[in-house]
Formats: structure tokens, C-alpha cells, sequence
């Protein structure tokens, strides 16, 4: 009788490494990686400049801070919030670090008050959806305009300062560690970090309770109020990081200018990386492999010569291009609306 | 009385001591005492909507009770949060599991206390303290540790949910309806569960309507009425009658209506059906005839029904609705054709939990109601009242949120539903899940009425007395093949549990 | 004086430039006395100008200056002050009513601020030498916008009329005319023209320019193999300020401040003397140089 | 058996007219008429002519457009959708409306090839989400992109034609009927019919049921995709009516410009007004609301020559505020993220 119909219930999977190494990748990774192969292949095929060394690291150095945030984007997406506010908060933190290091000629001092500053946003937010019990989304767009309009307001609207000489700043910039730019490094450094992090620790595993089904996660003893400040605090350090970077790179601080827009970029990363809006579902190598794919769309349609009215019709067209490839090789009808 | 009621608190290790609990509109619970002994199964029965799960609500602190006490060990305490509750010992197996779909079976368990490894989560640790945890509790074989949440069928869900409450170190333990989801075989490992968890003299309180289980496992009964506990009994000093009594306030003659009619015509003929996980399925339901699927749980059944209705893909075989072949490409088009399924799974398959009891029970006829797309208010309303008032929904108005009912209610909104739609073939789910007594004996009136009426019914039922009680005929399903058919005479509890599981043993 | 309200309308509010001509505009009123400007900002929104206009003129402002989003919408906001009998002056860009006829306008023109750029930079270019099929022009403005397609017409003039001989090939970089998306954007047009030795850059904001100038010594060309000229000044200002040798070789500055000021000035003599408003003030613009930028500018923020 | 205590099952709800109408607007909904009265007694406060009719037409008609986007912006985010498309839909036919009016002279044509652009374009959302089996958000964000390359393709990135001469574009943009701006009747319109669709017929009611549980709703025989594909069409529709508006308030075709920024918009006052991002929640009436009090608080801000930094910073504190009085009017603590 215990002998019922469902022994293969708890065989385990039989099959060979090649198998268990693609299962690991995700079936939805594997067509991202299909995506992008025959991206490249196509725009190599067209351009074969595109292959040069200074390309790829052009276009590893071009996605880096979208690709930090996008990555933190997809925490937040898994504990089933939304963060529209990174943009505003990286634009904020670029301003503060700026300022810092114009008043005090220290960058480490700037790059930590820009660290305070980000966790503090962050922080804010978390109050705001936790305390105030308001929706994630309509907080963050709340913030969204409150710290856009803060970077503003303390920098009455200008760049802020001249970074270019700081050997901090430039390394940061445009430094290289075995060959490989800084910029890079960092996205790496972030995304391996929170990979471990939601896949080796209760920490991320209790993440992906919460986005999961909140009522189970609370009624098993986790503090999901905890989890909610704490990642929202994560944000608001990594968009730091990025409007430090941000800094870096242009040489001043910005308060709005190429922080605009961050937002619905790393969103649409995380989204097109397999995360979705209800929480719990998401994975930190597809949201990079959806980074690198936009960042070489972007990277092949200027190489190609593409008029930049056309690469916005090329983005999206290439957008549903590689969904309908994943969702076909997930295969399954599905009811409904997609998520 | 509550004087001295206190003076045995000190033998039991939780009391709820005169607790009340009041939602707008309703008195969900009024003065109720609870007292859960160690080594005891405390056996909490009453009408769906007595308050049952409201009582083990307070007891787990998701709700806060607006008066009464809570004891725990001689001593009042008062829990801040479900954590709380939950560090000191006190666990309830809810009555709708909650499961997180993209975690894994032992992850699911073990939430919230995960083995670790320093900061990191020991994930061999982990599946094997599961594996172990399944195997000890009975479960081998019924549930693979590394499965997904979201993979899982009903009955292995409540499964994690109840290897959940066994975590850390249980002093209380509460099963909210533990076997509605759960067939014969399950159930039965959860009641050896039940006599261990007892022999390390850890206190259950169980929650069913079914009278047979609470005889099996209860060493004690207490019954609820309308938020007040109308007595409490000691299992072996009562009997069948004399609790339904105590529920439903009368006298419940016959449980089962049967009436046999005169099978009509072939309604519905299936010829060597079959779809993923069902093969070469073959029978016919007349007008007039009450069928009964039996089988164990992940016989196919569901399955099946879902395959007839268009809502999974046939590979093989036709459906003959009314003598003509059937390809339905969607439960739109079978719906169209006369055919309707009431689903299993109340919750994420049937109920619209955020709208009202009106829009969920006029939800597959508000075409029907409308003229030029507009609807009918007043007749819609009409309808919907008469369908609860038939099928004894409880709720302050139809203007209610389904959420707010009690499970039981819920799943009489969801037969309602399907009632409402007169169709030629009715297939139903499970249809008792979580029903008391009560509310059951006029639901089985409410089929042989719609037989009598000419309608053809399936019914899908994993409980046995409900199988025998209600069939003109027993079709027995087993790894999705029928592996008999038995006319209402022949059957016996024997020869359709024979006929579930006897090629297993054999292979 | 009579009390007298003004409202400047202004697009893009949070670029440096409209910054300052809000804050120009502010300390001429102070100056002026007893005149109040309501400064409204409706970033690239045409619409939202509309709306702005609407707003203005049912608080019965005196004088209205407009910095519209995009100048097609002129003859619908002269059609409006009119009806409203509110004098409306055309700031930064101009606008046309309905029948053709230009408005009174303060600012500079913005085909002859491109020609300037251009000029400055085919002379750079004619200066150093350089062999047009060595060198490609990167021309990095936000493709949508009237103001920017008409600075990158008249930058591509000008610099055909500095020069002799052929003319390099054009690069358009569509930009949202922020320095990070031009600067990721530049970096892949170098790699499509490895062959390139020389890069004139132009945009239509220094943004733009400071930008793509940045992406290409990022990607190892030599501060000498850049002529960058910028439109503003505020940003290529930093580099000269701090003494970097940089592919940043001129700007033409351009002052809000000025505009701002001249904008109020112009509407309240009006209003209070009851006159017409002059048909057009044009504000200086200079090119401004590593050498010369401090005189010119003062400072760089 | 029958006679329980459910006799009351068909009972109306036993209650005062007063109670009648307040349950008919709903609590959330009070919050935020309270919110409007507070925040128009403030205003008014400081500057009386906030209470011109000639300001409260302008704040009507300012609203009418990103109304009518957040009406149906409700109805999409009912079903579970998202249309992030709706500001790039309304650019695009902007364009086609000025530019068929150009060509033919003819206003109505102008508007019939507008709408039908739109029809098409919310079409093609709607089959790439279900034929493609596309996420919602994806979808939208590259038609998002798409749409706006189109417009800036086919109008060369220009600003098109003149509609000021003509008498139809006038009218819509500023005529009056019984002293109200035609502007604000079409606001009125298209909310009223869409508030009677979603209250008094079975396609308003089956599109609750899709967004409360879609599996149900297929079990119940709702054709699932052809709700799905409708309400996209819809939204197109009233896209491409916005942008026949945006063309005669502004004068001409404008590809981008004015357009920009409504999705977000819409969504914040859908969001606002009470929708739920999950899906099946949210009223017309909530959202006409929140439209109204966001119209409100930026004629104030301008009114009140608030700095424009500033805006953004009390914009957001306001949006919060808003939330945060309806959440505590709501009641009940509530742990994690708030939906
Ligand atoms: N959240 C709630 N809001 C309003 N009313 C509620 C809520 N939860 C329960 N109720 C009401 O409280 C009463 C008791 O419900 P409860 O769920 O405890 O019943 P039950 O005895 O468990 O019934 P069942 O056997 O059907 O599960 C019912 O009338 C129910 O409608
Ligand atoms: N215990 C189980 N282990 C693995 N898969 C299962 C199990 N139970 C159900 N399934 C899945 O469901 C399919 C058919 O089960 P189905 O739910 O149709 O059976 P059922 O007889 O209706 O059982 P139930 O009474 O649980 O509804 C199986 O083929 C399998 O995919
Ligand atoms: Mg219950
Ligand atoms: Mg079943």
C-alpha cells in the first residue's frame, strides 16, 4: 500500500552531467544564452570589430551600472516589492559623494558619505512601505520624485565638482585589474555576492520564503519586516555604489543627468532575466545574462550604424523576440496572462 | 464557571480560557474554553463556521481574541505574533496549506529554521533531515524532498504542511481538517503519526468532520455551535448520533439520500480517453445516474476531469457528449456543450477570494443574466440567494467577501457556483471538502435530487462512505487507468480499495 | 512701480543652463522691484506647457516667457496669450505664430550658436591638419528634439565653412543628452572605426560632448587626437580648471544668466510703459578656450 | 436542516442611505477625498485664486488626458496586466493623426486613422502577450520602445503639421459645452463608460474575475484571451484618443514629446486610486480621484511658485501622505509588503 503510484515522486532526476549542468543554468537562462549567441553571431558576422578586446570590455564597462542595480532589482523583485527609486537614488548619492569629496579633497570620504546617504534612502524607503504600510510601488515613486528633487535641491541643479583628478575616482573610472576593467570587476564582485548570498545562506533562501508566500514565511518565524527594510537598505548601497560610479565616470557629480532612467532599465533586465512581479520567482545569473544581452543589443545596433529611431524598434522587437524563445522552450500553454 | 474550569488548568498544558472573538458583523467565537492535555487528542467538531478555526487561530496568535485568556503551563501568557506562539511550542496545521512554490519540499518544511553551516544553509543536512522527517512521520514515498512547491498536488501539500508543525519542539499540536485533501491510505499514516506524537506526550487538538476519523483518534470531544461550546465528551463515552446532535442542535436521520432511478440515455461516453497521465479511460454516464470516481490520491482523476472538460490536452480517444464526439479546446467550449467541472482546489482553482459571495456563486452565469450585456441585478441576486440558502451557506450577507467565510462555506459557494449552472453533466471535485455533517447530508440530497431531475453527475470522492453512499455505479481509477467498474450492489469497501491499489501489490 | 507678474516657462529646469536663467531671471526682478516671477518647469513636455499656459493665464499673470519644449507648438501659445491679451516673449527658442510671423524673441539663435561650434572646430581642425579620411566627426545630440537638430544643421555648416578641401564622415550619436549615455554610446562607435586616427566632437549640449570626448580617451586616443568643442561651457569649464589635458579643445559659452534677466527686463519695460516688446534681443555667445574660458566666464562651478 | 442561521443569506445589508453612499465610494476611497479637501483648503488658503472657475477648468483639462490613460491604465491592471506602452501609444498616434490631417485636410480622418493606429497598436500588445506568451511588463516595455521609434521614424523625429486653423482639433482642445472645456466631457465620458462597463455588465464583471483568479475564470468559461486581446484594444483605442488630444491641445503632431512620462502617470494614479498590481482590485472612481488630487497638487505647487526641486520633493511627500492616511483609515497592522 505505501508502494502507491508516485515512486517516481522521489526518484531523483536520472541523468547525466551535461543535463544537470544546463538544469542548474535554467531552462530560461539556456535561451537567453541562445539569444545572445546568435546576437553575436549576427553582429560579428555584420562587424567583426565587434569582437575586439576593447568591445567587449566597452560594452562590460557600458552595462556595469545598470547591471549592479538590475541585480539588486531582482532582490527586491523576489521578496515581491519594486524599487522605481534607485535612479533618483544613485543620482542622489553621485551629487552627495561629489560634494563630500569637493569639501573635504578626501574620496574616501565621499564614497562613505555616499554610502550613508544610499543606505539611508533606502532605509527611508523601507520605513515608508513598512510603517506607512503604503505599496512598494507607489512609495518608490514617491521617493522616486522626493529624491530626484533632493540631489537638485542640495546641488541647486548642477554637476557637482571635478573628480578626474582623484586617482580614486580615475581608477574607479577607468582603472584595470588584470586586464580586466574596474567597472566590471565590481559587477562581478556584486553579482557573486548576492548569487552566494540568495543561494547559500538561509538569508536568501528566507528572500525567496517572503516573496514566495509572505503568510507562510511569517507564520515560520521569519521576520518579514526585517527582510523588507534590510533589502530595500541593500538598494540604497548598491545605488550608492552606482551613483558613485556614476561620479566617477563623468568626472562630476550628477544629480539627475545619466541616473534618469536607470529604473525601468534594470526592471526590464530583471524582468527579461526571468524575475517576476508577484515575488518569489527570479535568479540572479539570468537578470546578468539579460543585462549582457541589452547591453550588446545596444552595443551591435550603434556598431551596425542602426539610426537611433530604428534601435528603439530593434530594442523592442529583439525584447519579444527573446521572451517568445523562452517561453516556447519552457514550453506549456499557460492561462492567461503570462507572468 | 470559569472559576472553576481554571482549576484544572494546571494538568493541561494550554487552556483558552473563556475566549471571544468578534469579526464586523459576526460573533465568530463567545466564551469558549479549551483545554489541551498532553498525551490526549482533543477532538474540536462543529458546523462549518462554529468557530473552529477561529479558536486555533487565537491559539497560533494570527488572531488576536477580543477577551479571554491564554495558558500555557499555568501561567497566562500573551503571544506578540505567530513566531511567538510558534517558540513556544504551539503549531497549527492549517486548514488551506500555504506553500512556497519556487522553494523546495524540505526547504518548505524547514523554513525559517534551516539547518546551517555558519552563515551558510547545509543543504545535504537539510534533505536529508527531511527525507528522514517524511519517513518517520509515515509519508515515504509520497513525497520527494527536492520536489517544488509549486509541483505539488493537494495531498502533498497538506503532507508539507503538517511535517512543518513537527519542527523544532512541538508541545501543541493542531491539524485544522488535516485529512480533507488527504485519501484513505494518507490519512491513515497520519493517524499512526498522530498516536506517536501522543506516546511523547505532546498535546493534538484535531480538527474534522468526519465522524469515523474522530472515533479513530480522538480521546476526547468538544463541539462547538455558533461560537459557543455546547459540551465536551469523552470519546469512548459517545457516539455518531449523539455529536451531530450536539452540532446541528437536531436529529440527523439518514446521512445518504439514495433514490434509484431509471438510467436515460448516454450523456457522457468516453472511448479509450487519454491525455498525459491517463490511459485508455472508458465509461459512460447516463442521465439520471450518479457516478463515482474512486481511486487513491493521484489515481488521475482530476486529471481526467480536467481532460473531459478541455482544461488539459486529450492525446487519445474521444469524449461523446449526448452521442456526438466532443473536442473541447478550452472549459469554454464544454461548457457550452453541457459539461461543467467543479474543482478540487477551492482556493487557487474556484473562489474569486477579493469579490463577494454574490459574484462568486452568479460567476458562470452572469452571460446567462445579462440582456445586451447588461446584468440582471435583481435577478442575479435572486439566484445567488436561493443557491446559498439551498446549500446553507453561512455568511451575514451575499455582499461578503468570500474570504471571510469559513472553509466549509467556501466550498458550498464553489458547489453553488455549479448548481447555479444547470449543465447536463456536473462534475464534482471532491465536493465535501471541509463540509460538516450538515451541510453534507444536503449536498448529497442536492446531487440525487439533480439525478432525479435527469441531470448526469460525476463525482470525484476519495472518502469511501461517501463513495458507497452516493453511487448508481463505481468506476475505480488506478495510475490513470480504470481498473473497474462496480454497480451500486456489488460495492464494498473492500472491493474498491482492492481495485485501487491491487496491481501495485501484485507488481 | 506698478506691481507686475511674470511667468517664465521653461523647459528642461533641472539642466544647468535653465537653472541659471531662472536664477537671472530672479535677481533681475529683484533689481527691477516690485515684479514677481513665477518660474514653471515642464521638462521636454510640450503638453505640459500647454498646461503651464493655461495655469499662467488664468492667474492673470502680466508677461509670459516661454522656453517651449518643442517649437512647433508656437502658433497654439501665441494663439493662447493672445486670446488672453497677455504679451508673450519667446525665450532661448524661437516660436512663430500661426500665420508664419516670429515673436518677439530673447536669447541666441540656435542654428547660429551650431554654426559657431562648427566653425570653432573646422578651424581647430583646418589648424591641426589632419586628413579627412583619418578623421570622423561624432556628432552626439538627442535626436527627437527641434532645438538640437537645428545646433547639429548649423554646426555641420559652420564647419564646412571653416575648411577646405574634403569633408570627413559624420558619426551621429543619438544621445538623451546625458554624459553617461554619451559616453557609453561613443564607446561603441569607436569600436565600429578602428581605422579612425582623428575625432572632431560636437553635441548639442556639453553633456554630450564632455561625454563622448571622455568615451574616446577612455578608449585610448590621445588628448591631440581629439578637437572637442563644447555648447555651454559649464562642464568643459572643469576639465581647463583643473589643469587636464583633454580632448576638450574649445566651447561656446553661453550665458543663462543673461537671457534669464534680459527676458524679465524686456517684459516688465514693457508692460509698465505700455509699449510693444522689442522684436529680438540676441545675447552674446563666445567661444571660450582653455586660455581664455576665466576671463570670459569668472568662475566654474 | 436549512433553517440555519443563514436566514439572513439574501438579506440586504440592513444600513442608513449615508452608509449606503460611503460603502459606494469605499474607504480607500474617502482617504482620498479627505486628502483633496485638505490639500484645496491649503492651497486656497495661500492663494485665493486657486478658486478661479477659469483655474479649476485649467486643472481639468491639464488632468484629461493622463485621466483618460489611468482609466483604462485600471482596467488593464484589473485583468493583471500592465501597459507600459500608453504614453508611447499616444505619441505615435499623435503623429499619424496630424500627418493623415495634413495630408487630407480632413480632421476626421486625421481621428479615424488615429484611432485605428491605436486599435492595431493595442492589438499587437495584446497578441504578443498571449500568442507570444510574453509577461505583460515585458511586452509593454519594448513596444514601449517600439512604438516610440515608430513615431519618431515616420515623423523624421519632428514635431508634424498645424491643427490650429482646423475647427474639429480647436474645438476638442478648446471648446466648451454648457461652459465646460470639451476636454474635461471626454475625461467624464470616457470614465463614466468605463465605470458602467466594469459595474453593470458581465464583461466588466468577468474582467474582475480574470484578475482575481485567472484558473477559475477559465474553469468558468470566461474566454480568458479574448479578454486579455479586448482590453488591450482598448487601451489603444483610448491611447490613440489621447493622442488625437495631445495633437489639438499642443497644435501638432508631437512624436515624443508631451507623451513621454504617462505611463508612469497613469499607473501612480491608477496605483493610488486603489489598484492592485496583483490584479482583480481597484475602482474607477479611485482613480478618477487620484487623478484629480495629483492634478490638483501640481496646479498648487505652480500656483503657489513652489520651486520646481521642491515640487518634486512635496510631490512625493504628498503621494506617501495620501497612502498613508488611507492605510490608517483601513485599519489592521498588517506585516510585510503591503499590497
Ligand atoms: N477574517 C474574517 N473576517 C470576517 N469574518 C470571519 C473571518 N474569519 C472567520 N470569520 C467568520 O467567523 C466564523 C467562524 O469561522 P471559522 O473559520 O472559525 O469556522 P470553522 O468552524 O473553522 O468552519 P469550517 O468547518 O467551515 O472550516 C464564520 O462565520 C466566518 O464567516
Ligand atoms: N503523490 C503524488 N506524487 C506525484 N505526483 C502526483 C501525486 N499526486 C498527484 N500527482 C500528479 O497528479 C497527476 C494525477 O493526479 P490527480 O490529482 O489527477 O489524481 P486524483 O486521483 O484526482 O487525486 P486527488 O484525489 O489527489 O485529486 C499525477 O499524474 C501526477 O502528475
Ligand atoms: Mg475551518
Ligand atoms: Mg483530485
Amino acid at each position: 500500500m505505501t508502494t502507491q503510484t508516485n515512486e517516481s515522486a522521489d526518484a531523483r532526476p536520472k541523468e547525466g552531467r551535461a543535463r544537470r549542468v544546463l538544469n542548474a543554468i535554467g531552462v530560461q537562462n539556456i535561451s537567453l544564452v541562445i539569444a545572445l549567441i546568435l546576437l553575436v553571431a549576427f553582429i560579428g558576422s555584420q562587424n567583426s570589430n565587434f569582437f575586439y578586446t576593447s568591445n567587449l570590455a566597452t560594452i562590460g564597462t557600458t552595462v556595469a551600472i545598470v547591471g549592479i542595480l538590475a541585480v539588486v532589482q531582482t532582490v527586491v523583485m523576489l521578496i515581491g516589492g519594486l524599487d522605481i527609486s534607485v535612479g533618483s537614488q544613485a543620482g542622489l548619492t553621485s551629487v552627495t559623494s561629489a560634494m563630500i569629496f569637493m569639501a573635504t579633497g578626501s574620496a574616501t570620504a565621499g564614497i562613505v558619505g555616499a554610502l550613508v546617504v544610499g543606505a539611508a534612502a533606502g532605509l527611508f524607503n523601507g520605513i515608508v512601505i513598512i510603517y506607512g504600510r503604503v505599496n512598494a510601488v507607489i512609495a518608490t515613486l514617491a521617493t522616486f520624485a522626493a529624491y530626484r528633487g533632493l540631489a537638485n535641491v542640495i546641488s541647486n541643479g548642477r554637476a557637482q565638482g571635478y573628480t578626474g583628478t582623484d586617482a580614486v575616482f580615475v581608477f574607479l573610472a577607468r582603472g584595470n585589474v588584470f586586464g580586466i576593467p574596474v567597472l566590471i570587476w565590481i559587477l562581478i564582485l556584486v553579482a557573486v555576492a548576492i548569487q552566494l548570498m540568495l543561494h547559500y545562506t538561509d538569508i536568501g533562501r528566507n528572500i525567496y520564503a517572503v516573496g514566495g508566500n509572505a503568510v507562510a514565511a511569517r507564520l515560520a518565524g521569519i521576520a518579514l519586516n526585517r527582510y523588507v527594510l534590510g533589502v530595500y537598505v541593500l538598494v540604497g548601497v548598491v545605488a550608492a555604489l552606482a551613483g558613485i560610479l556614476l561620479t566617477a565616470r563623468t568626472g562630476s557629480g550628477q544629480p539627475t543627468s545619466g541616473s534618469q532612467g536607470l529604473e525601468l532599465q534594470s526592471i526590464t533586465a530583471a524582468a527579461l532575466g526571468g524575475c517576476s512581479l508577484q515575488g518569489g520567482r527570479g535568479t540572479i545569473v539570468g537578470t546578468v545574462l539579460a543585462v549582457i544581452l541589452l547591453g550588446v543589443l545596444q552595443n551591435g545596433l550603434i556598431i551596425l550604424n542602426v539610426n537611433s529611431f530604428y534601435q528603439d524598434i530593434a530594442q523592442g522587437a529583439l525584447l519579444v523576440i527573446a521572451v517568445v524563445i523562452q517561453q516556447k522552450r519552457a514550453g506549456g500553454g499557460g492561462v492567461g496572462l503570462p507572468t | 464557571m470559569a472559576a472553576s474550569q481554571l482549576q484544572d488548568t494546571d494538568e493541561a498544558v494550554l487552556v483558552l480560557d473563556n475566549v471571544s472573538k468578534g469579526f464586523s458583523g459576526v460573533q465568530a467565537l463567545d466564551a469558549v474554553t479549551l483545554r489541551a492535555r498532553a498525551g490526549e487528542v482533543l477532538a474540536l467538531m462543529g458546523e462549518n463556521g462554529a468557530g473552529k478555526s477561529t479558536l486555533l487561530k487565537i491559539m497560533s496568535a494570527a488572531h488576536a481574541a477580543d477577551s479571554g485568556r491564554i495558558v500555557l503551563d499555568g501561567n497566562e501568557v500573551s503571544f506578540a505574533s505567530p513566531v511567538d506562539a510558534r517558540r513556544n511550542g504551539i503549531r497549527v496545521v492549517a486548514q488551506e496549506p500555504e506553500i512556497m512554490g519556487n522553494l523546495s519540499v524540505a526547504e518548505n518544511v524547514y523554513v525559517g529554521a534551516l539547518p546551517r553551516n555558519g552563515r551558510l544553509v547545509d543543504r545535504a543536512r537539510l534533505f536529508e533531515m527531511a527525507r528522514s522527517d517524511i519517513e518517520r512521520a509515515g509519508f515515504s514515498g509520497l513525497l520527494d524532498p527536492r520536489a517544488y512547491g509549486r509541483d505539488l498536488s493537494p495531498a502533498q501539500r497538506q503532507i508539507v504542511e503538517i511535517l512543518r508543525a513537527l519542527v523544532g519542539k512541538p508541545r501543541v499540536i493542531a491539524f485544522d481538517e488535516p485529512t480533507s485533501s488527504l485519501s484513505d491510505h494518507e490519512a491513515e499514516a497520519l493517524f499512526h503519526l498522530i498516536g506517536r506524537l501522543c506516546e511523547d506526550g505532546i498535546a493534538v487538538i484535531y480538527v474534522s468532520h468526519r465522524m469515523k476519523e474522530i472515533f479513530r483518534v480522538a480521546t476526547r470531544v468538544l463541539v462547538l455551535r455558533d461560537g459557543r461550546v455546547v459540551g465536551e465528551r469523552p470519546a469512548d463515552e459517545t457516539d455518531d448520533s449523539e455529536l451531530v446532535r450536539m452540532m446541528v442542535g437536531r436529529d440527523l436521520s439518514t446521512l445518504f439520500h439514495h433514490t434509484s432511478h431509471e438510467p436515460g440515455r448516454p450523456i457522457l461516453s468516453l472511448r479509450n480517453l487519454t491525455s498525459a497521465d491517463v490511459h485508455d479511460v472508458s465509461f459512460d454516464v447516463h442521465a439520471g445516474e450518479v457516478v463515482v470516481l474512486a481511486g487513491l490520491v493521484g489515481a488521475g482523476r482530476t486529471e481526467l476531469a480536467r481532460a473531459i472538460i478541455g482544461d488539459l490536452p486529450v492525446t487519445g480517444g474521444t469524449i461523446l457528449v449526448d452521442g456526438e464526439e466532443m473536442k473541447p479546446t478550452s472549459p469554454r467550449d464544454a461548457i457550452r456543450a453541457g459539461l461543467c467541472l467543479a474543482p478540487e482546489e477551492r482556493k487557487t482553482q474556484a473562489l474569486l477570494m477579493k469579490r463577494s459571495v454574490k459574484d462568486n456563486i452568479s460567476l458562470a452565469i452572469v452571460g446567462q443574466l445579462s440582456r445586451w450585456h447588461v446584468i440582471r441585478r435583481r435577478q442575479e441576486r435572486e439566484v445567488a440567494a436561493r443557491h446559498a440558502r439551498r446549500l446553507s451557506v453561512r455568511t451575514p450577507n451575499l455582499d461578503n467577501e468570500v474570504s471571510k467565510l469559513s472553509g466549509g462555506n467556501q466550498q458550498k459557494v464553489v458547489l453553488a457556483r455549479w448548481l447555479a449552472r444547470r449543465s447536463k453533466l456536473l462534475i464534482l471535485d471532491e465536493p465535501t471538502r471541509g463540509v460538516d455533517v450538515g451541510a453534507k447530508a444536503d449536498i448529497y440530497a442536492i446531487i440525487d435530487q439533480l439525478a432525479a431531475e435527469g441531470a448526469a453527475v460525476l463525482v470525484i470522492s476519495s472518502e469511501l462512505p461517501e463513495v458507497l453512499g452516493l453511487a448508481d455505479r463505481i468506476v475505480v481509477m488506478q495510475r490513470g487507468r480504470v481498473s473497474g467498474e462496480l454497480g451500486r450492489d456489488e460495492a464494498s469497501e473492500e472491493n474498491i480499495l482492492g481495485l485501487s491499489i491491487l496491481e501495485e501489490e501484485a507488481a | 512701480d506698478k506691481p507686475v507678474t511674470i511667468a517664465y516657462i521653461q523647459k528642461q529646469g533641472d539642466q544647468q543652463y535653465f537653472v541659471d536663467e531662472a536664477a537671472g531671471a530672479k535677481e533681475e526682478a529683484k533689481k527691477l522691484g516690485n515684479v514677481k516671477v513665477n518660474i514653471v518647469d515642464v521638462g521636454t513636455d510640450s503638453n505640459a506647457a500647454i498646461s503651464a499656459m493655461n495655469v499662467m493665464i488664468g492667474q492673470k499673470v502680466d508677461g509670459i516667457a516661454m522656453v517651449a519644449p518643442d517649437q512647433q507648438i508656437g502658433p497654439q501659445v501665441v494663439d493662447m496669450a493672445k486670446q488672453a491679451g497677455i504679451p508673450l516673449l519667446a525665450s532661448d527658442d524661437a516660436l512663430k505664430s500661426g500665420d508664419g510671423q516670429e515673436i518677439p524673441f530673447v536669447g541666441f539663435d540656435g542654428n547660429d550658436m551650431g554654426h559657431k561650434v562648427g566653425l570653432a572646430a573646422g578651424k581647430l581642425y583646418a589648424k591641426a591638419g589632419w586628413k579627412a579620411d583619418e578623421t570622423l566627426i561624432a556628432a552626439a545630440y538627442k535626436p527627437g528634439l527641434s532645438a538640437c537638430q537645428n545646433r547639429e544643421e548649423g554646426a555641420l555648416a559652420g564647419f564646412k565653412e571653416a575648411i577646405s578641401g574634403d569633408m570627413p564622415k559624420v558619426v551621429d550619436i543619438g544621445t538623451d543628452n546625458s554624459t553617461v549615455d554619451a559616453q557609453n554610446r561613443t564607446g561603441a562607435v569607436v569600436t565600429a572605426h578602428p581605422n579612425i586616427k582623428h575625432w572632431v566632437v560636437w553635441g548639442c549640449n556639453d553633456e554630450s560632448e564632455t561625454g563622448a570626448v571622455t568615451a574616446l580617451s577612455n578608449a585610448g586616443i590621445p588628448a591631440d587626437g581629439i578637437i572637442g568643442v563644447g555648447l555651454g561651457g559649464y562642464l568643459v569649464c572643469k576639465d581647463w580648471n583643473a589643469g587636464q589635458k583633454t580632448g576638450n579643445k574649445a566651447a561656446l559659452y553661453i550665458s543663462g544668466r543673461d537671457v534669464g534677466s534680459a527676458a524679465v527686463r524686456t517684459l516688465v519695460n514693457a508692460v509698465r510703459d505700455d509699449k510693444p516688446l522689442p522684436k529680438k534681443t540676441v545675447a552674446k555667445t563666445t567661444i571660450v578656450t582653455p586660455e581664455n574660458w576665466k576671463s570670459v566666464m569668472g568662475s566654474c562651478s
